[in-house]
């Protein structure tokens, strides 16, 4: 088994990685950074992010508002110290990608232009049309084609993390073009492989994001912090959960029910004046409630309601939603100038993640994590529209820094253990590969996983339904282990990825649906029927999840308050 | 609902078993809103599980599911399948290498990509502190449409001249460095276009404008590499009075 | 059906790590569908070649007197000439209507400060100036001025 | 051969260029009335007679238009039939075909300023 060497891994090549390795290569050009990631860097999720990205910009605007709402958004289990750090710096970061060449949209004057989104007092979410996760990731990712010192690993799988002597010490990594297991050995390792939304049935998510870095992080011994709240969109297209931006709301566009009606203005749904402009979680409940009294338009792939932008015009829809218009036409065959879309809520973006501190730091020596794979109690139970783009690029620069000066002081690990671990990881996968036809089919667990999913952990959940849950994703997880598959071939075998991603999801969804059922509260995206309220008096602290043979654990960590007391969220 | 039909004729190659790609046929019943890559996914999760192909967004945003449809380069998450008769064909881009099935090979790709310098290039780089550059709308409207590029190759899969002539940069690999020529921001027009007069210059294209016609986000490579060939004479003419200057 | 392209088309300069499929070009490639038009455009080379030697022959039998002159012009009077002309004319005509059509997008959106004008307004100028510059030098040949 | 080659590129490209547009422009009527009327009698019989052609072809304007009407068709010729070449034949034999060809039009350019000097 061959093994590579370098001073810092980074897994995953989306904003949050790819900023990592620029942080790495501008502090110090002689460091050697591993950029491994399952795709090409630009076919990293972080490509589909439509709406925008948040940082004060505007004079009348401050960093004490941005931070604020984004503590009130997140119903008060942020770390306001993390958030502090995030509204300080995230100006910071935009500004360093204008100069890198990120298309950012302009005023009249040549300034960068701002919108409003969901959840946010002002105007601070920056933007280039609706594509603005598209340009970003384009931007960082030739940007740090500069930098001869960031190695790419294009299209290697990481299937675990190697642990010896209490540190991480580096990876395994499926080449998938050969079919090879690689040991990539490192002082330091970054996770930053995104979100787990795939697990869900109805998600905005792509198909590689599977929570391979939760999972790995997992299975090494570090919990998983807040898995509970899982981010509903209110606005994906029916069956294949494609995502209408908030900025189409932003920009004026209104939601109605069956019967035509605004109803987030015409029914007490809490999100006030603020209307469409309310943050997701409201918005997405308020679409449920209409749905179950009957006022949903029903459809081929199930109930859902109306987002109406043809009162903004075809002129402004073409300036500011152009995305948005090609979408609807070509998803739902719906031209948004004339016709309203169909929308329903979908499962966007996971609040929870890689437990780490302010750093990026894992209790695990050498391991860190930054994205949206980590979780560093920014988004609490409730991530802002607009905030986790800008908290990419800010905490994958410090946790690039970080992890840099961490394998700078420490050394590296001898090669026979890595050989050691590598083998039996090689073991695995061969057994894996193609093994046994006639197993388990691979389809009809996932699916079974997404509905366990959507029926004990969406919009709304309740003890029961979620002890369903937490039974059906055990028992899911032992007829895993009788996995049939087909191909036995070692070039480009997408079904062994594909398997490998599916035991990944099966660990994020255990985690999600057991940290879930002793909350019983109300707060942020976790809402109980159950338990209607937030309880401040039992549930101000994170849950975390860490794994064990026998089932998920789940423990507490207090949040760190500061500057402002809980209080009621509302808009 | 309306279901129906349809034969997949899918091309098949696997290195390790095969000398040369072979095709499958797969008959399933398609759904009447399906994409070309719901019909894959369907045959992928329930009648072959060894079949290949990249896909990831669905979306047609990150680029990764381009193939020939009915011998026509397209991005098959956007495709529409209703618009194919009873048999469809499906075969991976032409003018790449094939690594498996409906898989290309990117990397010659990167390696022209990376050869323009597709970042910003200053003399002198501005300091966080100063802020943004004032960047009018009109300023980034002259080079907008071309950062529109995905990567998705079917533009190399059309160009006559990408099958003949393997140094070329190629369509969008051009755009991509003439989008930072014309980007207010950069100064790395000399060094860009010295590329550009280099191997695999500009000059080869033909102007067959298939690049543009099949670009499923409007890029108009065509118009890239075009104006590119006029940038890269008027460069050239400069070079030949004045010495040359500028960031490398 | 399809006709393989360059071995090394789009290939990295180092091979990767497994065995590819050589490249195949587009099925249609280079006669069909999207690509006729641009394989004619192409043969209009022969046309404009022959063309630019024929000029050369008419100056020069110009410049070789009266007698020359009127060889040359005799030997365009053949009907094989005509009809190679008429053929010529033809392609010609093609080339400037696919050519104007792709014209304005090849124009850099600025040199400087100077911007081009549309497409539309682009075109247009150059259908003004083919049909305008025809009409004066085919009046001019055909003796009506000068 | 191919350094050179790309060397020249951007001025054959040029040539080639204008080829396309004054070449079209000026060929349009020089085939319509040369190559077809006035082979079929259908212009003045005085008009191209040799006085009158020499009157034209001689004056410095009539010069230029001749070169232009010479070389520039020549370049596009050539250019476009390098591509072809390589279209339909492959790359392997253009560090042969271009030579010729752009050899050919650079030997008739030079011939055709022999050929207006001359008049
Ligand atoms: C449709 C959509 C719209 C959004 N819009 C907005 C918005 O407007 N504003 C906003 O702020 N946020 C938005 N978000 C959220 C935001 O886009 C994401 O949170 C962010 O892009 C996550 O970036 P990341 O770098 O953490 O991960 P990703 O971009 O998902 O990248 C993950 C990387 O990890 C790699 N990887 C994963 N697993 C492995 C493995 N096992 N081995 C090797 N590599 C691996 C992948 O290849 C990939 O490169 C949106 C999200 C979605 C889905
Ligand atoms: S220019 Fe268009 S066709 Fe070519 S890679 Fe880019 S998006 Fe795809
Ligand atoms: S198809 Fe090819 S020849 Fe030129 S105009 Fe486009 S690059
Ligand atoms: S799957 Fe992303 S472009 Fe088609």
């Amino acid at each position: 088994m061959e093994v590579r060497r370098h001073d810092v891994i980074i897994v995953g090549g989306g904003a949050a990685g790819l900023r990592a390795a620029v942080a790495i290569a501008d502090a110090d050009p002689s460091a050697d950074v591993a950029l491994v990631s399952k795709v090409y860097p630009m076919r990293s999720h972080t490509v589909s992010a439509e709406g925008g990205a948040a940082a004060v910009a505007r004079p009348d605007d401050s960093l004490e508002d941005h931070a604020f709402d984004t503590v009130k958004g997140s119903d008060f289990l942020g770390d306001q110290d993390v958030i502090q750090y995030f509204v300080e710096q995230a100006a910071r970061e935009l500004i360093l990608l204008e100069h890198w060449g990120c298309p950012w949209s302009r005023n009249e004057d040549g300034t960068v232009a701002t919108r409003a989104f969901g959840g946010m007092t002002t105007k601070r979410t920056w933007f280039a049309r609706d594509k603005v996760g598209f340009h970003m990731l384009h931007t960082l990712f030739q940007h740090s084609m500069r930098y001869a010192q960031i190695r790419r690993y294009d299209e290697y799988f990481v299937t675990k993390l190697l642990v010896d002597g209490g540190a991480v010490r580096g990876v395994t990594a499926l080449d998938v073009r050969s079919g090879e297991l690689f040991v990539i050995a490192a002082r330091a390792v970054i996770l930053c492989t995104g979100g787990g939304g795939r697990a869900f049935p109805f998600t905005t998510n792509g198909n590689i994001k599977t929570g391979d870095g939760m999972a790995l992080a997992y299975r090494a011994g570090v919990p998983l912090k807040d898995m509970e709240f899982v981010q509903y969109h209110p606005t994906g297209l029916p069956r294949t959960g494609i995502l209408i931006t908030e900025a189409a709301r932003g920009e004026g566009g209104y939601v109605r029910n069956a019967d035509g009606e605004r109803f987030l203005v015409e029914r007490d749904y809490g999100v006030g004046t603020k209307a469409e402009l309310g943050p997701r979680d409201m918005i997405s409940r308020a679409i449920v409630q209409e749905i179950e009294a009957g006022r949903g338009l029903k459809g081929t792939y199930g109930e859902y309601v109306h987002l109406d932008l043809t009162h903004l015009g075809e002129a402004h829809i073409e300036a500011k939603l152009p995305f948005v218009r090609e979408l609807a036409r070509t998803y739902v065959g719906v031209d948004p100038v004339h016709e309203m879309i169909p929308i329903r809520p979908v499962v966007h973006y996971m609040m929870g993640g890689v437990d780490v501190d302010i750093d990026g730091a894992t209790d695990l020596p050498g391991l860190y994590a930054a994205g949206e794979t980590a979780s560093i109690s920014m988004n609490g139970a409730n991530r802002l529209g607009s905030n986790s783009l800008t908290e990419c690029l800010v905490f994958g620069a410090r946790s690039g820094e970080k992890a840099l000066e961490f394998a700078r002081g420490s050394s590296d690990a001898s090669e026979d253990v890595l050989r050691q671990q590598g083998a039996e990881e090689g073991a695995r996968i061969d057994a894996l590969r193609g093994k046994r036809k006639g197993g388990e089919k691979m389809a009809v667990i996932r699916e079974q996983m997404a509905a366990a999913l959507e029926r004990g952990c969406g919009v709304y959940r309740e003890e029961s339904s979620l002890e369903e849950a937490c039974r059906a994703l055990a028992q899911l997880r032992g007829r895993y282990a009788d996995l049939g598959l087909e191909d036995a071939s070692r070039v480009f075998n997408t079904e062994l990825v594909a398997a490998l991603e599916l035991g990944n999801m099966l660990d994020v969804a255990e985690a999600v649906a057991n940290s879930a059922l002793p909350r019983k509260e109300s707060r942020g995206a976790h809402t109980r029927k159950d338990y209607p309220h937030r309880d401040d008096q039992n549930f101000l602290y994170h849950t975390l999840c860490s794994f064990d043979p026998g089932g998920p654990r789940i423990g507490k960590k207090p949040v760190t308050l500061g500057r402002w007391e809980p209080q009621e969220r509302k808009y | 609902m309306g279901e129906q039909k349809k034969t997949f004729v899918v091309t098949r190659f696997d290195p390790d078993r095969d000398d040369a790609p072979t095709t499958r046929e797969y008959e399933i019943a398609v759904q009447p809103d399906w994409k070309t890559l719901d019909a894959l996914n369907f045959i992928k999760d329930h009648v072959d599980g060894t079949l290949a192909y990249r896909w990831s967004c669905r979306m047609a945003v990150c680029g990764s599911c381009g193939m020939m449809v009915n011998g026509e380069p397209r991005l098959t998450c956007k495709d529409v399948l209703s618009q194919y008769g009873d048999t469809v064909h499906i075969a991976p881009l032409a003018n790449f290498p094939v690594v498996r099935d409906l898989v290309i090979e990117f990397d010659g790709f990167m390696e022209k990509f990376e050869r323009v310098k597709p970042w910003i290039l200053r003399a002198k780089e501005k300091a966080v502190e100063e802020g943004t550059h004032r960047q009018s709308p009109e300023q980034l409207a002259d080079f907008q449409h071309f950062s529109m590029c995905i990567n998705c190759m079917l533009c190399y899969a059309a160009c006559p001249v990408v099958s003949n002539e393997p140094a070329f940069l190629g369509p969008a690999a051009i755009a991509l460095g003439h989008r930072y020529n014309l980007d207010s921001r950069d100064e790395g027009n000399g060094a860009r276009n010295q590329v550009f007069r280099g191997d695999g210059t500009v000059f080869s294209c033909s102007y067959a404008n298939e690049c543009s016609e099949v670009c499923p986000k409007k890029v108009d490579p065509a118009a890239a590499v075009n104006q590119a060939k006029i940038g890269a004479l008027l460069d050239w003419a400069k070079g030949l009075v004045l010495p040359r200057g500028g960031p490398e | 059906m399809s006709v393989p392209a360059h071995p090394q088309a789009m290939a990295p300069s180092r091979p990767g790590r497994t065995r590819t499929a050589p490249p195949q070009r587009p099925d249609q490639a280079p006669f069909g569908g999207r690509y006729r038009s641009h394989t004619l455009f192409g043969a209009t080379g022969f046309v404009y070649l022959l063309l630019g030697l024929l000029a050369l022959e008419a100056v020069w039998a110009l410049g070789g007197g009266s007698a020359s002159w009127s060889g040359f012009q005799a030997s365009l009077a053949s009907p094989f000439m005509i009809a190679i002309h008429a053929i010529s004319f033809v392609s010609v005509i093609f080339v400037g209507v696919r050519f104007f059509r792709l014209f304005p997008k090849a124009q850099p959106p600025r040199l400087g400060p100077v911007r081009p004008p549309p497409a539309p307004v682009i075109i247009a100028a150059l259908y003004a100036v083919w049909i305008g510059a025809s009409v004066l030098f085919a009046a001019i040949l055909a003796g009506g001025i000068l | 051969m191919h350094r050179f080659l790309l060397r020249i590129e951007p001025i054959v490209w040029l040539l080639f260029g204008q080829g396309v547009l004054i070449g079209t422009i000026l060929l349009t009527s020089w085939v319509l009335v040369v190559g077809m009327l006035e082979p079929l009698g259908l212009v003045p019989a005085d008009a191209l007679a040799y006085e009158r052609a020499l009157r034209l072809g001689a004056h410095p304007i009539g010069r230029l238009v001749l070169l232009a009407l010479i070389a520039l068709p020549l370049w596009k010729g050539a250019h476009h039939l390098r591509h072809l070449a390589i279209e339909f034949g492959g790359h392997a034999r253009d560090a042969v075909v271009a030579p010729v060809l752009y050899g050919l039009a650079a030997l008739g350019s030079l011939a055709g300023l022999f050929a207006i000097i001359r008049l």
